[in-house]
Formats: C-alpha cells, structure tokens, sequence
C-alpha cells in the first residue's frame, strides 16, 4: 500500500497498525525491514528550522505504486507499505516510512533498499528548507 | 451541429521552475507543438534548461518525446523526496 | 543497547520507545533502518508448531554487545538497539529486533544488515523446533 | 596454613552437544590439559567431532587454543539464532 499525506504519523505505529490488519500472514512472515526518514535539523552546513515537502499529486503516488509493484516481482516479498508527507514539516519529523514484509531477510532488506533508494532518486518531491538566511531548495544527493 | 472542443495542452510546473516561471501551469494551443520541447519553449519563451527533467501524463519522458492535444505535460528540477 | 530475554516484546513499540528516550537525537537522526525476525510456522518443509531458543548465557550478550560496537566503530551512527528473545516462542512470535539510527540511510541500512547477518551466523543461540514428527535443532544457513 | 583450592576447568555443552552428552557441564581437573581438544577428550572420552565450535571465556577459540586452570570451555554446534 501507498500513502501521501500532509498529516504527521507515526512510523512505527503504522508499521505495527498495518501488520495487525492482516493476520493472514501470521507465521509466514520471518522477516520485516522498515526504513523511517526523519528531518534533521540541519543540512549541507545550515541549520534548518522547518521545511516544506512540494510534490505532483497523482505522479507521486503512480511513481510509488510502480515502484513497489516492480520490487513485488524483482524480490519474493509478501507486501510493502510506503507512507510518505507533504506540505510543512518540523525537524524530527517522520517524512517518509518504507516496509517491507518476507519470508526471508535477504529479500526484505534488498526490497526496503530498493523502493527508498528508487523513490529518492524519482519520486516527483521539492525540499524546500527555512533557514537562518532564508528558503533553499535542496540540492539532490549526489549519484 | 456540435463543435468538439479543440484539446488543450495542460502544463505544469513545480519547485524552482514554477518560482523562476511565476506561475505553477499553463494551457497551451497546440498548434505547432510536436514534441516535450515545443511545449517549453512556446510557454516559456526559450529553449529548455539542461537538467530540467520532463513528465507526459504523469510518466517520465525526454524533451523529444511526442505531446498530443489533451496530454498533460510537467517541467521540474531533480527530485529530493525521502 | 542488546538485550536478551524470555519475554515477548512488541519491536515497533520498543523501536518508538527507545527512540522517544533519547530527545537528545531531535533533529540530529534522519534514518532509522530496522530489522525484526519472526517465527514463521513452517519451516525446511515442516510445519512449526512451536520453538524453543536455547542460548549461552553470558557469551550471547558478550556478542551482542561485540558487534554493536563494531557497527558503530565501521558506520557513522548514532545508536543501535538489538533485543533477542531465547526460551519458548509460538509462531508468530519476534525474535529479534535490530534497530539503527543515523543521519544518512545507507550507514543505517548497512550497519542494520551487518549486526543481523552476525547475529545469525555467531551468537550462540540454537533454535529447537516442535513439529509435527517431532523436535529438531534448526539446521544453520548455507554461508 | 591455608591450601589453595586448585582451580577446576568449568565446560558446558548447548543444544546437540549437550543432547548426545547427556549433560550441560563439566568440571574437570585440569592436569593432563593443555588445548580446548584435550578438554574435550577428558569429557567425552573420544576426539571432537568435526564442525563443533569452540568457545573459551565466553569468546570463540580454536581447539588448539590453550586452555588454563579456571577457564570455562563451552563446545556446541553451529548457531541457528536470529
């Protein structure tokens, strides 16, 4: 499942949540990974005070169905639950939650990577950091 | 007797180029347009910027793809989500 | 943090709960990457009724500790916390958890995956499971 | 005038090893003991079987590794935790 959403939540609430909700994987599951982005409050030598998370409605949540849907077929994974804001947020701020529940480890951790690593470097979101010297977009990772 | 309405291009901008553009879209005539970088050039007055990255309908694509009337077509700068 | 016990844990409550006891990290982590295992109710063919984890006493948390400690001398992370389970389990159960907290994601997916991979091939722990033929010590991975 | 009480050699056993042996642990009189295998040899009276693993003081050791009065010596088979 994918969610996009201006409202604060809490990862680890959600993960659990979304486990409870489907007992029909009780005992075939051996391994969950999740990943939780959080604000930082500071970033490429300035200090961020609040942020604000742009996207493209509808891309957005194509782009993280896709990108689930493929690491469903690349990796024996039972299912992912993606959660990621937008609109304004404070530092320590849960941004975004990847999960990932499997049989195995091996398939959950490689998956997890693959979905945050794949919506970092694609997923249509702006950065847009408040600082001390005013608004910056935020530059792309690198690679 | 019914007219169909002429389809218009619907553009969109986002993050620092809808800043540096004033505005966050656009419909466009598509008259003359055949590809992503007609689209740019006849909203914005100039060729494309390098490294800007280029949506059809909500999927990536390049400056040569094709636009038919109708499409929705999206101009932003490299993603930093996560 | 490595803990060792016989009592159920709830991972996504502990994971939270470690977290919110350490304000200090406020703004300062922007990855957290968790691994938790769970008692599947089948197994190299069989049908797993129930578990018993025996373990070493002593030399297990001496590991545990170990190799916390060498994720955070190799990665630059902020905190690790493991928990593992030993005695009775039912299918179903958590095992293990293993929680990294970081500024960037790929040190808390590496240091994640580093502790559980040693985890499994050298803390002494040993898995005996119920099955329907009769109990069996697990045989350990291949690598 | 106070003897020392001589210093024993404590082994335990885990899982398998402590299955076939009927037994968690040993304590053993250390004369004759030089190495983890003669440990071993002492308490089960015959060579350690291949693909056991060795632990002395609560670290992993070899069966050569030298083993001193007062020392535990644990022996069990391949880990399975996780």
């Amino acid at each position: 499942m994918i969610r996009v959403q201006s409202e604060a939540f809490d990862p680890w609430g959600e993960a659990a949540a979304y486990q409870a909700a489907h007992p029909q994987w009780s005992g075939k599951i051996g391994a969950a990974t999740i990943f939780v982005g959080t604000l930082r409050d500071f970033n490429q030598g300035q200090t961020v005070s609040s942020m604000t998370l742009e996207h493209y409605a509808g891309m957005t949540e194509k782009h993280l169905d896709m990108v689930s849907a493929e690491a469903k077929a690349r990796w024996d994974i039972v299912d992912t639950l993606v959660i990621h804001r937008y609109g304004p947020l404070a530092p320590n701020d849960p941004i975004v939650l990847v999960a990932v529940w499997s049989a195995h480890r091996d398939a959950a951790f490689q998956a997890c990577r693959y979905i945050i690593d794949e919506l970092k470097t694609r997923a249509p979101f702006w950065k847009l950091e408040q600082t001390g010297s005013g608004n910056r977009w935020v530059a792309p990772e690198a690679g | 007797m019914v007219f169909a309405k002429m389809k218009v291009i619907t553009v969109r901008y986002f993050a620092s180029i809808r800043e540096q553009l004033g505005r966050g879209s656009d419909e466009l005539d598509p008259g003359g347009i055949i590809n992503a970088a007609d689209v740019w050039q006849k909203a914005a007055g100039s060729p494309a910027p390098s490294r800007i990255l280029v949506a059809i309908n909500q999927e990536y694509a390049s400056l040569d793809q094709t636009v038919a009337p109708g499409d929705e077509v999206a101009f932003f700068p490299p993603v930093t989500g996560g």
